[in-house]
């Protein structure tokens, strides 16, 4: 699949919300197949404005609220996308995974292998992640490594607007599961204002952002910050601080995590030979272990300095002293950027 | 019973001062004294009182994301609970939980913020209470919209097969969020759900703590006894947002004018004042509730922050040896920082 | 429906033979030619051909963790099915998913090994059905240890809130492994499940095809009319054990001698001669059945088992580009190898 | 809590299940309050042996067959535990998790944090994982990552009957949700061969094995092999082909992923400098990863070579040649050490 990212004919700054919506109702106008399940999504527009304007235009057919029963409407995605159709069925937060993870990971994604590829199961899981407004341990993960763990799903997440309108186009056309996880605090809500990073120009045209290219977001000879979602926009910022100091941090948006893009980072270490990894998953046994794994694997002997930034392996607490102190902030990547120079 | 819905009432009225308050001019979630989301249950309030009237502090009690009304009613330490609102270090979590998250051991009552998942606990403390041999019940409160959810339908077949002293209270306010009932199950008495498990269901069909009361006389009645598990659907009413700052452009305009009038602290009290209880004694009634509320509300504002560190803390009981901080070089076995 | 309940029975007590066979001396379930657990289904016949007999190769079924009697009765391909099932490279789905793991498209047949969780599937391909405006319906197998689990309880709702295409059907089989359905719900009558969620409830107390062939041609007539799901529970036996290996020492001794003698099979022949079919007709279609078994199994033992390299492929659809082995170092952008 | 191995007074060799049966009769005898619930724990005595024998001595109080509703009596062992039980509750296979996944990660783990200490959850997860017995893609993984990523359970795998019985010791005397992963092909069951590693001999006291020490199987200069369950056997017996050809390899058995003994592993790696991981997880985003990253993290400068063998990425396929492909072998891990040399 190849990108096609058109000439912008014409270009408007979006929310990522107001973008991804954009690529799901141009692709439910043009196939009659795609469809939107999930709770709230109807009247309410997605508690975070992830189906905004969807039922005034396609109805409630096309877009349909749903019972409190994730296992059952996700399952029933996972059947109507093997009889052919597109469905997107949404997970109101990641955290409800545990919920209905059987229908997600042991039919969604498996059923395409155990069949042997006599079926597919072309639909998207939309799920929103992230903490940074005191939801505490039930509602404020992003569980990137829980998902992208499992073989069988694609596993996408976009950190701006101009992504997470190419990626939902990617993903809807894909013919295997993508999950499609948007970080609440890049959506563009009016009641959770966003960072400056996630509102980008985005063409009105349709186009794809093919997945497992990872987007060098910032170039650098010092060192290689891979991060992904919320933290792009931190590292970006903290690599503008690193600037003034004269040291070049390069910063990696890994963009998707299945089917993950090794030599982007590879090369990046290479040239750098320092290598940290931030992201707001749990540190153990996730996303950032995996990267340093990879870059050990791939480019051992020009690595000389390794760091990991992720939530310290407890639960997301309340408070907000304490929910700032596990989350990794910009000045904790700038910091640990400075530990591996020298 | 009174007193613990005009307390409930004024409760959720000031938090929702309080948390709004901190959010002008511009609605914005991580601002003001309280973090986070905040559901309130103004108008639920004759489905706490009426049930937990007839509980003891050894009984258990499970709430779902919408809890203040339910730990009011159970006696969870106003004080505490409201500084692990306000997110304090002094709270009954010491911050940790908040709002969705509270835990009083010392009344048994805790509460989770992911839909019907309180059912299981609740009937895993009247497994303990029934293999001990007490006669201590559970009660697990849900929402009309979680009785679609597996945890709930199964924890009703675990309770009925086992007998176990638990009554499940499901508040049927007719919304979840921005659903209404009709829209999500082909089943107007959610009691109704019972049938399918050989155990009795119950509608309490008003929003009225006396016959939430009676009803639940005989559904606890029945589980202290022995005899097994009840269904009860009582019917309260929202009315507010599903949570603070959701502008119901869901819900019809007058929805909210017409269940005021059907407010079951007014049909308490006239009740009350029926049976001979004179205007002065519900005034003080009113007036004690409203002193105990702004005394929990200036403690949890005198109260400390956490400190950073403390995150780190209570990941466990039985922390390793050596102990360490999760993630930092320590506990990694060393570093090149 | 005779000649798929004898080809289903003749089918899984050569599947036994064959599979038993390779496991002489001591049982090991790593040895002889069928790999794998194998939950066999003699005794469920009629279960299987009573209802699918309504079936259109557009129809959807999904079966669980035993489901040959369910797949024969589709019409899924035996040559393919078999070869699956030894774990060869032409089978349905290459070697990779095996006896639970059954995938035909082209008659719209799955199977999944995990409790109740090919009911949601089963719901969706109805919706899809109902999408797209046809006629089409589902039918979703489950045993009665499934009607307590979330997943089950949870389409019930879903499909009958939408007016779904969907019949659900319960196998009664009386155990779950080890498990007698007394010990795990207090509801005799599976179908009465159904009364919780304002849905046709039917049972057939009989393990006879023609009684569950009447009750499946109101159930798949009233999905198809476009009037909503069904549950219907159908009284079955299991002959056999939980799976091959099982000692069943759980088991009452005379318990599977008595169940023989109310085999569904044996009372359709009584049934069909009562109607004037003949001894002979019958002898000949066992006789095909038992060549169309053995011309499958003769079939899967040629074929070839799948190439090591070919573990790699059908992961996803639609690669990755470039095209890569996961786990190989092309995949990891070089290494130190 | 320290160790209490008490000299050897009557050692028999016992397989793997009797071991982890032993230790649970044993606290049963001792404290009316634990009790084992499950799907066929009773009169079947669990179907890969967990509680033979435990009806008939207990009863069906305290031996309790449940309903096939993982999230319902789990989460009654949740509720059973903060009332200050001790419940052992059995999830029949790991890959069953979907159905319960809440029940376990976001209360059993979670409540003693977001409850700032003032509830605990002292129950066991006894569950089997594992292949090696064409179970194909629902019925053989072990998810140690998946367990392991997320906060707040200890997460064991035994891999001998000694380790079996003292880890069970610990894990019901633990204050904490411990979950408890068995290997079915190392249970020594009637119809699943074991191999020779996992009976051993097995005092007839109780013992602990406390949570955090990894146990260095065999000591080597050349390379340092971690595992853990399954791969222990096979990393031994691939280590004793190794030293035929003067090839020393350590293997270090992690018996505990959370709390890991990251100590161990950096300090073989120190002496050795040459790094190889092996389980049956997944490869991505799980435990190899995360070794491999502490390595990296403790002994960067050390490290000359690392290698992963784990399932590639892939559901676990069900013909015979097809699941041997995927799962390390003996040989594998051979291979994979003599890479690391020169
Ligand atoms: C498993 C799960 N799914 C979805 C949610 C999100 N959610 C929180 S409250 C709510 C609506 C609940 O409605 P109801 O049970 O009727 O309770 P009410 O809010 O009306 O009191 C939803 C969908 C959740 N917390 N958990
Ligand atoms: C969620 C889940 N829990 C447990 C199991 C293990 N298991 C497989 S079959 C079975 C018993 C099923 O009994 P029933 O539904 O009555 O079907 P039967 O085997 O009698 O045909 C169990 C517990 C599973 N596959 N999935
Ligand atoms: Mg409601
Ligand atoms: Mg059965």
């Amino acid at each position: 699949m190849a990108t096609t990212e058109p000439e912008p004919v014409a270009e408007r700054d979006l929310t990522m919300s107001r973008a991804m919506v954009e690529a799901v109702a141009t692709e439910m106008r043009e196939n009659d197949e795609v469809f939107v399940m999930g709770e709230d999504v109807a009247d309410y527009g997605g508690i975070f404005d992830s189906t905004q304007g969807l039922l005034d235009e396609f109805g409630r057919d096309r877009v349909m609220d749903v019972p409190i029963s994730e296992t059952a409407f996700i399952g029933a995605a996972v059947g109507s996308a093997q009889a052919g159709m597109r469905p997107i069925a949404e997970l109101m937060f990641v955290d409800f995974f545990g919920v209905c993870m059987d229908q997600i990971y042991n039919q969604m994604a498996k059923n395409a292998y155990m069949s042997g590829g006599a079926v597919n199961v072309p639909m998207v899981l939309t799920t929103a992640v992230g903490g940074t407004y005191s939801d505490a341990g039930q509602h404020s993960q992003t569980l990137y490594g829980t998902f992208a763990h499992l073989p069988g799903m694609k596993v996408v997440v976009p950190s701006t607007a101009y992504d997470a309108k190419g990626l939902m186009h990617s993903a809807i056309r894909d013919d295997d599961p993508v999950v499609y996880m948007f970080h609440k605090r890049l959506m563009g809500l009016g009641w959770m204002p966003a960072p400056p990073g996630p509102k980008t120009p985005v063409p009105e045209e349709a186009y794809e952002i093919p997945f497992g290219e990872a987007d060098v977001k910032r170039e650098g000879d010092d060192a290689t910050v891979v991060t992904l979602g919320l933290h792009v926009h931190r590292a970006l910022e903290a690599a503008a601080e690193l600037a003034d100091d004269g040291v070049e941090a390069e910063v990696i948006d890994l963009r998707t995590l299945v089917p993950l893009d090794t030599e982007t980072v590879v090369e990046s270490v290479r040239k750098t030979g320092r290598l940290v990894v931030v992201d707001e998953d749990y540190r153990s046994f996730g996303v950032t272990g995996e990267i340093v794994a990879r870059a050990a694997e791939g480019a051992l002997s020009d690595l000389e300095a390794v760091e990991r930034l992720a939530i310290p392996d407890v639960p997301i607490p309340y408070a907000r002293p304490l929910e700032e102190e596990v989350n990794p902030a910009t000045e904790d990547i700038a910091a640990a950027v400075r530990r591996t120079q020298g | 019973m009174f007193s613990d819905m005009v307390t409930a009432r004024y409760y959720e009225e000031r938090l929702q001062e309080e948390y709004l308050e901190g959010k002008q001019p511009a609605f914005d979630i991580s601002a003001g004294p309280i973090p986070g989301e905040l559901h309130l249950a103004a108008g639920h309030e004759a489905a706490a009182a009426g049930v937990c009237q007839h509980l003891r502090d050894d009984d258990t009690v499970t709430a779902p994301h919408r809890p203040h009304h339910v730990a009011i009613a159970k006696g969870v330490d106003l004080d505490r609970m409201t500084a692990e609102i306000f997110g304090r270090r002094t709270g009954l979590c010491k911050g940790k939980g908040g709002h969705m998250h509270l835990f009083d051991p010392d009344v048994n009552f805790a509460c989770s913020g992911i839909i019907a998942q309180g059912c299981p606990p609740a009937v895993g403390a009247a497994m303990a209470a029934k293999k001990r041999g007490t006669d201590g019940v559970a009660v697990a409160y849900l929402g009309e919209g979680a009785i679609d959810q597996g945890g709930f339908l199964e924890s009703l077949n675990l309770a009925s097969v086992h007998d176990l002293p638990v009554v499940f209270v499901v508040e049927d306010n007719d919304w979840a969020i921005s659903m209404p009932k009709e829209r999500v199950t082909d089943v107007k008495n959610g009691a109704q759900r019972a049938d399918g498990f050989d155990m009795p269901g119950v509608r309490v069909d008003y929003n009225d703590a006396v016959a939430v009361y009676e009803a639940a006389a005989e559904a606890v009645g029945r589980a202290r006894a022995g005899n097994g598990p009840t269904l009860l659907e009582v019917q309260v009413h929202r009315h507010m947002g599903h949570f603070m700052g959701d502008a119901e452009a869901y819900r019809p305009d007058d929805e909210v004018e017409r269940l005021k009038r059907l407010d079951p602290i007014d049909r308490l009290a006239d009740r009350l004042r029926a049976e001979g209880v004179d205007e002065e004694r519900l005034g003080e009634l009113r007036a004690a509730a409203e002193r105990r509320v702004e005394d929990a509300i200036a403690f949890a504002k005198e109260q400390p922050e956490p400190d950073p560190e403390e995150a780190y803390d209570d990941v466990f009981a039985d922390p390793p040896e050596p102990a360490a901080k999760p993630g930092t070089a320590a506990a990694d076995g060393g570093g090149d920082e």
